[in-house]
């Protein structure tokens, strides 16, 4: 399956954004957020969340800001 | 999730004779500071402290494989301050509730700082999508710290939308130039009297920051003066005091401006003087 | 009769690594504050101490006959301040002489603020008398502080005749209106990099102040901006902050002004940014 | 004699500045500073100032100032 | 119902080489004048001859019964000037829509002035309704011409509905304190070099119209600091002077401004020079 | 050697209704132009024809052997115009008197544009030459323009000395910045309202011309603005223009500004308005 | 019927804008414009626009404006 | 004789002023203002004003002036 993961095209195997989220070495407490789509995709629910075809996710942590 | 500011000793809302409350809590610091462009993590973290700010604004990126996310947070953690994720860099109004939505996860807020970007040029905030994004966030429980203009009827929609915060610029976003327009400024101060205004973006000198607290503005945000000039942390300082002078002075009744000299120094009994002019 | 001026505490040159030194003694105080116009001798006391002055400048007046002359003397000595005499009034190079020469005596120091007032409506000095007393007065051991203008070829005439500080005025006198022509001020402190310049007069605001600290100018007199405040005393504190953060920020090397805006926080990493505008 | 003292004319019988200091009050410690005809006279010269018809005598003390 | 402005002599567009066109309308005059506040419909009369200016802005107001509504509008038609209404008092979309309907028929134009009151201390725009406005009218056939502010993203919103002239505000209408933020007007002239920009309202003196000219903006509306003058008829005259010239040195060139003075007259050949400094 | 300035065609002072008075003659023009830094003589000539000057200034440099001199003497007489020679480069009072000397001899005129420079960072007059020069000078016959400040003690020195004229600065020479201190030149023509007053250096654009005009000043003279512009021509008309608005404006009695917004269109019988609101 | 007039509070026998117009003076050919109720009428539709009690009627002409 | 003529050094055989200027091709039409030693010296004295070595001789022309 080919997705965009911050905007960078790759292959995964990952079926939810937590099996990707662990197959990037995220772990489980990681201090990132997600979002998929555009959509945030909240921690708890990144089990649940079935990753299909060409979803573009975004993996984010918090950062310097103005 | 929490839904106050991430500090680990929040003021209370009377802590202090003359706090500045925002969302029910109360800071002795009238600074916001900015987190960008240091030199180093560590003048950041004395920049900090030597500011005295009760708040430092904070974005999210995206992150490395691997990375565990905490490092930047732990640094800011470690100094006791509050956290204000912004929106920066969102072009529409959904990145920008995505983005507020992921940034309430990550530093455990519900304060977001919104920011909607117009345009490269100015980076002035688009007023539309501002009202827009700041109704939605307000509804999902956000407590929105919006990025405007000194547009009345912008401020106004936001303050309907459910902001009890506003945040008008100076001047563009890394320009220091200062007030741009110190007439609407005023203007808008005494249009509100009784909604914090906070001055963000546009500050270049602590003497910028200082007039605008003259002008009875409760606060002043930034980042850049601080974070370029050749002593931060120095400079840091300079503007912690110079915004505590400016409060100082709007609240101790300044005189006024006159056209014609008058001398300070007593006429009466001026030695020398005569009826046929001495 | 003493060549240094009247206070209990002189603090020497080199007490201060960033001490303001004038005719050879150090202040770390970068503040004189003038004596007139308060409400009472007990809010100018408060005002001084709140200050954190070092220089405070002062008249003489013509005294009824069987006072003793001391009180207003005695009420600055318990405040441990160095004392700067004025010519205030003066409309003439022989008034301000016997004028300067009679304050010498009174307040024991060969200090002396030199004002030589050429009309009423700006109470500017008449800069040609200005020069003529200052030669005579250097001549007769006088340390002269000259109330001057931004005009460089007086304050080169005032350096020759032996003045080692200048007093340029931002505004004239009691206006309040802060520094009528910052361009000019900011030639005359390029011009002199190494002479001590003192703004006297006009400023009204602690932004004011702060304004000229940032140019480069070495300390600051006044007085009215005080005096008339509503609240003297944390006006008084108000500038003290606004100075000693203008000399800080003036040190920490200020960014400089630009046109177009910058974004503080980084662009890279942005979420949802994408090549084909995302 | 006639005199002015601070713009006031005045008769004296004073013959110095210093008998006119005191018989107008000013004791010898004063905090005062005199001029006469616009000139400054020391403390210490005060004894050996002669006074004049029409002398103008200026007698100061420390004032307020800006 | 004609669909062009009411004028018994319509200049082309290829009329002039510099003519300012508007709508496919061109005019020599780049000065907008309105009609009101001024002592008598006489000096009204005599002031928009003085001004030579091509539209002229009108309102439209309840009318008495009886009357037959015609006389102001056969004393500006004997003027051959374009008419160009407002909606000026309107506080809200609907009153707007309506009373540019009313205004089309009235003064036989599809031309209006879009004005939508924000509040009464500033007068602004309000810019959300503004926009909501000019939406509906350019479908219902107008051409408009929006009272907005500086802000791009406003501005940006107009030009999508349609808008092909804009009308910034130079500071509060009839406050005559001119430009009150060239900085913003500057970019706003950089940021929409093609489109017609006019400025309208807070002119208060010629320069200040002159300065916008110098700026690029494309036109001037005024109407207070004419109307007011103590002599109208030279002051409009003196208005449509200051414009031309403006318009003038902006095609002109003007010389770039520097911190340091540079001699005028040749020094080469300075007689009584030498080397040894003469 | 005439006392008059060299022009075939001297206009009378009762010429006009409004005419410009400088030592007994009258000029319909308000604007003074300076003859250097032109891309060609041919462009010169246009300029001065453009701006309908009545007056230019020169200068005199060293001539080379075998040359008659004429050549540009020829160049302005052929235009009509009143010369009015400087002592530009000047730094003593020595040279200026010579100086002053030759130009009567040279340009058959009494007039002199006296210079006295104090130093080259400002090109700004050394005022205590100046009034020793100007003394000299009216004693020699000469009728003396002075190129001082905006300072008042050495303008009624001038005036003592015998100058019927001042040309006050408006900022340093060839900066092109406009009017440095409006405020000081605004008192200055208050302090001196029967005193021709000509603004003379710092003009960079024509509204600035025309604010000093505004300001009531009598006339402005100028040069580099025009030299350098891209097409001095045309900003030479632009000028012109511009002089003569800004002195029709002053004339006419401008407008007073306010804070408040107040309506220009009547609010009386705006259609839709109700007392509940409408 | 009761209606208002230009803000003004009146009784009319009028049944259509047109007869309410020329009830009020205003003759077919003045230079007026009309809205009822908030809303736009042209003049073409005045004789076909019916009024309704507590009908709020703007008849307007060119003025002054800046 | 060494004299300097507009701050070149240069010799002369020239006794006035006038025969320098001559010497120099100005003629006595010519448009030009002379000083010597930094003063002034009239057309008119040209003739009678008699160069010694070292003179500092000034012979100027109209130009363009600010």
């Amino acid at each position: 399956m080919q997705i965009v993961v911050n905007g960078e095209p790759q292959a995964t195997d990952a079926s939810t954004l937590r099996e990707l989220c662990e197959a990037l070495g995220f772990k489980g407490d990681a201090r990132v957020a997600t979002a998929v789509n555009g959509d945030f995709v909240a921690r708890t629910e990144r089990e649940t969340r079935v990753l299909k075809d060409a979803d573009r996710i975004e993996i984010v942590a918090p950062r310097q800001g103005g | 999730m929490l839904d106050t500011p991430h500090t680990t000793s929040p003021e209370t809302a009377d802590a202090s004779s003359d706090a500045l409350t925002l969302y029910g809590h109360a800071f002795s610091s009238r600074l916001l500071l900015g987190t960008a462009r240091y030199p180093s993590p560590d003048v950041l973290t004395q920049a900090v402290k030597a500011s005295g700010a009760g708040i430092v604004t904070t974005s999210l990126r995206r992150e490395q494989a691997g990375r565990d996310g905490s490092r930047f947070f732990d640094l800011l953690s470690a100094l006791d301050v509050a956290m204000l994720p912004n929106t920066a860099g969102c072009r529409n109004v959904r990145e920008a509730v995505a983005t507020a939505h992921m940034a309430r996860e990550l530093f455990d807020t519900s304060w977001i700082k919104l920011e909607l970007i117009a345009n490269d040029d100015t980076l002035q905030p688009d007023v539309f999508q501002l009202v827009e994004a700041a109704r939605i966030l307000v509804a999902d429980g956000f407590e929105v710290f919006p990025y405007t203009t000194d547009d009345l009827s912008v401020a106004e929609r936001l303050i309907e939308a459910g902001c009890e915060v506003l945040m008008p610029w100076g001047a563009p976003i890394g320009t220091g130039r200062g007030l741009a327009n110190p007439y609407a400024l005023r203007t808008m101060r005494n249009y509100f009297p009784d909604v914090p205004l906070i001055i963000d973006a546009g500050i270049g000198r602590p003497s910028h920051a200082m007039q605008a607290m003259e002008l009875g503005y409760d606060a002043i945000m930034l980042n850049t003066a601080v974070a370029l000039a050749d002593a931060p942390v120095d400079m840091a300082r300079a503007f912690a005091m110079a915004i505590d002078a400016g409060r100082l002075a709007a609240r101790a009744g300044m005189m006024d401006e006159r056209d014609m000299a008058v001398p300070s120094t007593p006429v009466a009994g001026t030695p020398f003087f005569e009826f046929d002019g001495g």
